[in-house]
C-alpha cells in the first residue's frame, strides 16, 4: 500500500527507473558537481567587505550578537518575509473548520492512558523549559540564540504538554490565530512605526533599536513556537481530509 | 520635480498585501474578508497608480531605477528595492490581473469553505510577488521565491481531492529543488564578488568559472519554476487541478514572476558570463515548448488541462528573448543594446497579452466547471446557448493567443516576429507561425464543439446537473479578454514603459 | 587545502548526492529527505566560504539561519501533503 | 601532511556524506529518518568547527531536531 502510493503517484518519475537512465543522471550530477567543486578550489578567495562593515557598524545596531544584528536590523526585511513564510505554511498545514471557531484554544481533558512519569517530568521541566526559552531570547542580543532558537524549544514544551495527554489544542480558535499572527503584525506595525521618526520602513532609531528588536523578537518567538506545535499538531493528530470516510469504513468492519 | 518621493511608495505594495493577509486570517467571516480583499485590492491600484503618475517619462533624465534603501543601511550590508520600467510594467499587470481576480474569487469562493483559507494564502502570494519585482538582492529574491512556491502550493491544494494534492505535492518538490539550486547560486556569487545587491553585483561580474557554474545552476533552479519544456512536466496537472482564479494567477503571473529573474540575470546582472552558444540553447528549448505545449493542448482531453498546456507552449513564446540577444560581429554596442530593447519589448508585451487572455481562460473554464460539474472537452456540445459569455470571453481570449489581429497577441508575435527578422534568425519565425495555427486548432476545437453543434446540446446537457453561475463571474472574465483587444489597440502604453529602462 | 576550502567540496558532495536522490528515488519521503541533504550541502557552502577569511563573516549565517527555517516550513509542507494523499488513498484501497 | 585539526574535519565531513548516502539508500524508512537525524548532529559539529554557534544551535534544534520529529510522525501516519 505505501508502496504503491509512493510509486504511482507522488514520484516525478517511477521507481524501476532503468539503470542507464540513473546511470546518466548519476553522470551529470558528478560532472556538475566536480566541475563546481574545481572552480570553487581554483577560485582565489578575495577580502569579504562585508565583515569589516558588520563589525563597524555594529554599535548602531542595538544588540552585540552580529548575526541577530545582521538578521533583526541590517537584513530585517528578509526576516519579515521569513515570518510570512512561516505563516504561509501554518494557513496550508491548518485543519480548518468553521464550527471549531468559537471552541477555545486549550482543551483539557481526561487522558485515554495517563503516563505517570510524563506527567511528573513535565510538572518540572514545562516551567524549566519556559525559563530557558526566554533566556535564550534574552541572550541572543549577545551570545548565540534568538527568535527561532527559543521558539523550537517553546515549540517542544507544547509538543510535550500534548503528548501528555491533557491538553489538546484548537487552532480554529480566534487566539489561536492570533498567536499565528502575531510576529508578522509585530513586525510590521514597528517596521512601518519607525518611519515617523527615522524616515524609512524597517530603520530603528539607534537609541530604541535594542528595545525594539527584543519586541520584535518576542513577538516573533510566540509565532514560532506556534506555528511549530501546529505542524507537529496536524501531522501527529488526525489528518485534515477524509474523516467522514474513515467513520464509514470503521462502521463497515 | 515630483510632487511626492515615489520610492518612498514601493514599501507600501509589499506592505498592503501582508496587511491584508493578517487581517483575512484574523476576521474570518465571509464578507469581511471579501471587504478586505476588495480594499486591499483597491489601495494596491491607489498605490500603483500615483506611482506610474509619478514615474519620470523617457524624455526627462531618469536613466537609473528607483531605489529604496530599506532599514537605513545601504548595500551591500542591507537590503534595498528598485523599480524600472520593465518590472514597473510586471507589477502594473500584477495590480491590474490582482484587482480583477479578488473580485472573482469574491464570487467564486463565495460558498465554499475554502475560502477561508484561500483569502490569506492568497494576499501573501500576491505579497511575494510584489516583493520579488521589487526586490534588489539576490538572496532576499530567494526569500521571495519561497513565499511565492509556498504560497501557490497552498492554494493549488485546496482543492483537497487526491489529484489536487498530488499535483500539488509534485509542484512543491520541483519548487524547493529549484529554490536550492538558485540559493546554491547564491553562495557562489556572493562568494565570489562579496555583495548580494543587483546593481553592485551587475557592476562586478565577470565572466569567470565560478560565474558559469552560478548562471547555469541560477537557470536551471528557475527553468524549473518556469516550467520550460524539458522541466515542465509538474505544469499542466498543477495548473490544471487548482481553483480557477489560483489557476489564473499561476499561468499568468507566478510563472512569469521566474522568468523575469531569467531575464534580470542574463540581460543585466551576470551579461558579462552570457555566451551566444547558451543563448542559442534557450531558444531552441523555447522553440519545442512552443510545438510540444501546442501538441499536447491539442491531445488533452480536459479544458483545463489544454489551457494549462497552451501555458507551456505561450512561455516557449517568452523564451525566443534569449537568442534575439545574441550579438554579431558586425553589429556596433548600441546597436545591439537597440536591438536587445526591441526585442525585451515584444517579450514584456507578450507577458502582458498572455497574462490577461490566459487569466480570461481560466476563468473561463473555471465558470464552466462551476456550472457544469465537469470540463470535459468532449461533452461541451452545444454550452455556447447556456453560458454565451464565458464562451465568448474563451473566444477572444483564445484569439489573442493564437495571435489573430487585432489582439495583443497579435501585435506581440508581430513585435517577435519583427526582431527575428531584423536578426536574421527566420527559423523562429516558422515556428513562431506553426505555434499560431496549432494554438487555432486546439481552440477551435473547444470552440466547435461548444458553438457549432447546438442540435445535440439537448442530449448531453442535463438541466438538473446545471448550475447558474454568477453574472459578475463571466463578466470579470470578460473584462480580461476584452483588456487584450483594448491593448492591441494602444500597443505603445506598454512599449514606453519598457523604454524607461532604455537609459542603463 | 584548507578548512573552508575542504568543507566547500563537502557541501557540494552534498548538494549531489541529495540532487542525483531526488531524481532517482520515487519513495516520496525520501526524496524529501534528499532535498533536505541538498539544503545542508547549500547551508555548508555558505558557512565554509564565510569562513575563508581572516574573520568569519555574519551574513552568511544570517542567510543560512533563514534558510533552515525556510527549509523546514517546506519540508513540513510536502510532509502534510504527503500524510493527506495517504489518507485519501487508505478508504479505496479498503473497500 | 595533514594536521590534526584538519584531520577532524576530513572525518566529520566525510562521515556527513556517508551517512547521506546511507540514509538515501536505506531500505526500512525508519532507518532512512535515524540515518537522516544523525547526519544533522554531524553537520552541527561541523558548523561547530566553523565557528557558527548560531546555526549549530539551530540546525539541532530545527534541522535535525524538528525536521526528526515531524518525518517520524509522518511515518507512523503511513504506517496506520
Amino acid at each position: 500500500m505505501f508502496n504503491n502510493m509512493t510509486l504511482s503517484d507522488s514520484a516525478q518519475q517511477e521507481a524501476d527507473l532503468p539503470g542507464s537512465v540513473l546511470l546518466i543522471i548519476g553522470m551529470v550530477v558528478v560532472a556538475a558537481c566536480l566541475f563546481l567543486a574545481m572552480s570553487l578550489v581554483q577560485f582565489q578567495s578575495t577580502d569579504q567587505p562585508l565583515v569589516t562593515l558588520v563589525v563597524s557598524n555594529l554599535e548602531q545596531s542595538g544588540v552585540e550578537n552580529p548575526v541577530t544584528a545582521v538578521l533583526l536590523n541590517f537584513r530585517s526585511y528578509d526576516t519579515l518575509l521569513e515570518v510570512a513564510v512561516l505563516l504561509i505554511v501554518a494557513l496550508a498545514v491548518m485543519p480548518f473548520s468553521l464550527q471549531d471557531t468559537r471552541l477555545p484554544f486549550i482543551k483539557v481533558s481526561e487522558p485515554v492512558e495517563r503516563s505517570l512519569v510524563l506527567e511528573a517530568f513535565l510538572r518540572w521541566l514545562l516551567p524549566a523549559i519556559i525559563v530557558t526559552s526566554g533566556y535564550l531570547l534574552w541572550t541572543g542580543a549577545v551570545l548565540p540564540g534568538g527568535a527561532f532558537q527559543a521558539g523550537a524549544l517553546l515549540a517542544g514544551a507544547g509538543i510535550l504538554l500534548l503528548l501528555a495527554g491533557h491538553h489538546s489544542f484548537n487552532f480554529n480558535a480566534p487566539t489561536a490565530r492570533l498567536l499565528l499572527v502575531v510576529g508578522l503584525a509585530m513586525f510590521l506595525l514597528v517596521g512601518a512605526g519607525v518611519v515617523l521618526s527615522s524616515g524609512i520602513a524597517l530603520a530603528y532609531p539607534v537609541a530604541m533599536a535594542g528595545m525594539l528588536i527584543l519586541v520584535i523578537e518576542v513577538a516573533a518567538t510566540i509565532t514560532i513556537a506556534a506555528v511549530l506545535v501546529l505542524l507537529f499538531c496536524a501531522l501527529q493528530i488526525e489528518p485534515l481530509g477524509p474523516q467522514p470516510n474513515r467513520v464509514e469504513k470503521e462502521k463497515h468492519s | 520635480m515630483p510632487v511626492i518621493d515615489v520610492a518612498s511608495l514601493l514599501p507600501l505594495l509589499i506592505a498592503i498585501p501582508l496587511i491584508g493577509a493578517i487581517f483575512s486570517v484574523l476576521l474570518s467571516t465571509k464578507y469581511a474578508q471579501v471587504l478586505i480583499g476588495l480594499l486591499s485590492a483597491l489601495a494596491l491600484v491607489l498605490v500603483i497608480g500615483l506611482i506610474l503618475v509619478n514615474l519620470p517619462s523617457v524624455d526627462t533624465e531618469f536613466t537609473t531605477p528607483l531605489r529604496y534603501v530599506l532599514a537605513g543601511w545601504e548595500a551591500p550590508l542591507g537590503i534595498a528595492l528598485s523599480l524600472d520600467g520593465f518590472s514597473a510594467l510586471l507589477l502594473s499587470l500584477t495590480v491590474f490581473l490582482v484587482t480583477v481576480l479578488t473580485f472573482y474569487s469574491a464570487f467564486y469562493f463565495a460558498a465554499s469553505p475554502a475560502r477561508v483559507r484561500f483569502w490569506p494564502l492568497w494576499w501573501l502570494l500576491v505579497a511575494g510577488i510584489n516583493a520579488l519585482f521589487l526586490s534588489a538582492d539576490i538572496f532576499n529574491v530567494y526569500v521571495t521565491l519561497e513565499i511565492i512556491g509556498l504560497a501557490a502550493v497552498a492554494l493549488v491544494a485546496l482543492s483537497g481531492n487526491k489529484a489536487g494534492l498530488t499535483a500539488a505535492l509534485r509542484y512543491l518538490l520541483v519548487g524547493l529543488l529549484g529554490s536550492l539550486c538558485y540559493l546554491l547560486a547564491v553562495a557562489l556569487l556572493y562568494h565570489v564578488y562579496g555583495t548580494l545587491d543587483f546593481a553592485q553585483l551587475a557592476a562586478k561580474a565577470e565572466s569567470n568559472p565560478l560565474s558559469w557554474a552560478a548562471l547555469a545552476l541560477i537557470t536551471v533552479g528557475l527553468v524549473l519554476k518556469t516550467a520550460l519544456v524539458p522541466l515542465h512536466f509538474w505544469l499542466p496537472h498543477a495548473h490544471g487541478s487548482a481553483p480557477a482564479p489560483v489557476s489564473a494567477i499561476l499561468s499568468a503571473l507566478v510563472v512569469k514572476a521566474s522568468f523575469y529573474l531569467l531575464v534580470r540575470f542574463w540581460m543585466e546582472i551576470l551579461a558579462p558570463a552570457v555566451t551566444n552558444e547558451a543563448l542559442m540553447l534557450l531558444g531552441i528549448l523555447g522553440g519545442t515548448a512552443i510545438l510540444w505545449g501546442c501538441v499536447q493542448a491539442l491531445r488533452a482531453k480536459r479544458l483545463k488541462l489544454m489551457v494549462a498546456y497552451s501555458t507551456v507552449a505561450q512561455i516557449g513564446y517568452l523564451f525566443l528573448l534569449f537568442p534575439l540577444l545574441m550579438s554579431t560581429e558586425e553589429a556596433s554596442a548600441s546597436q545591439l543594446a537597440a536591438q536587445q530593447q526591441s526585442a525585451l519589448a515584444a517579450v514584456s508585451y507578450f507577458i502582458v497579452a498572455h497574462a490577461c487572455a490566459k487569466a480570461a481562460m481560466f476563468i473561463a473554464a473555471g465558470n464552466i466547471i462551476h456550472s457544469l460539474g465537469h470540463d470535459d472537452i468532449a461533452k461541451l456540445q452545444g454550452m455556447a446557448k447556456y453560458m454565451p459569455l464565458s464562451l465568448f470571453t474563451f473566444a477572444i481570449a483564445g484569439g489573442s493567443l493564437i495571435g489573430l489581429p487585432p489582439s495583443a497577441g497579435f501585435i506581440a508575435k508581430w513585435l517577435l516576429l519583427n526582431v527575428a527578422i531584423d536578426t536574421h534568425q527566420w527559423w523562429w519565425v516558422v515556428i513562431i507561425l506553426t505555434g499560431g495555427l496549432l494554438a487555432a486548432l486546439a481552440i477551435f476545437r473547444v470552440l466547435d464543439q461548444a458553438f457549432i453543434k447546438p442540435e445535440q446540446a439537448s442530449d448531453h446537457v442535463a438541466p438538473d446537473n446545471w448550475q447558474k453561475v454568477p453574472v459578475a463571474m463571466p463578466v470579470s472574465g470578460l473584462a480580461l479578454a476584452l483588456c487584450t483587444m483594448a491593448l492591441g489597440f494602444n500597443a505603445d502604453l506598454i512599449i514606453d514603459l519598457i523604454a524607461i529602462e532604455g537609459g542603463e | 587545502m584548507t578548512q573552508a576550502l575542504l568543507y566547500g567540496v563537502f557541501g557540494i558532495a552534498l548538494f549531489g548526492i541529495g540532487l542525483f536522490g531526488v531524481l532517482a528515488i520515487a519513495h516520496v519521503v525520501k526524496k524529501i529527505l534528499a532535498i533536505n541533504i541538498c539544503g545542508v550541502g547549500v547551508f555548508m557552502v555558505f558557512i565554509a566560504n564565510a569562513s575563508s577569511g581572516a574573520a568569519p563573516d555574519f551574513v552568511p549565517h544570517a542567510m543560512v539561519l533563514t534558510g533552515i527555517v525556510v527549509a523546514v516550513a517546506g519540508t513540513a509542507m510536502a510532509l502534510s501533503l504527503v500524510v493527506r494523499i495517504n489518507a485519501l488513498e487508505k478508504p479505496e484501497e479498503g473497500a | 601532511m595533514i594536521s590534526g585539526e584538519l584531520f577532524i574535519d576530513l572525518l566529520l565531513g566525510s562521515g556527513a556524506l556517508v551517512t547521506a548516502i546511507l540514509c538515501l539508500t536505506a531500505k526500512d524508512l525508519f532507518q532512512a529518518i535515524l540515518l537522516f537525524i544523525s547526519m544533522g548532529l554531524l553537520v552541527t559539529l561541523a558548523w561547530v568547527r566553523l565557528g557558527a554557534w548560531d546555526i549549530a544551535i539551530a540546525e539541532a534544534a530545527i534541522g535535525a531536531g524538528l525536521t526528526g520529529a515531524l518525518l517520524i510522525a509522518t511515518r507512523r501516519q503511513l504506517n496506520q
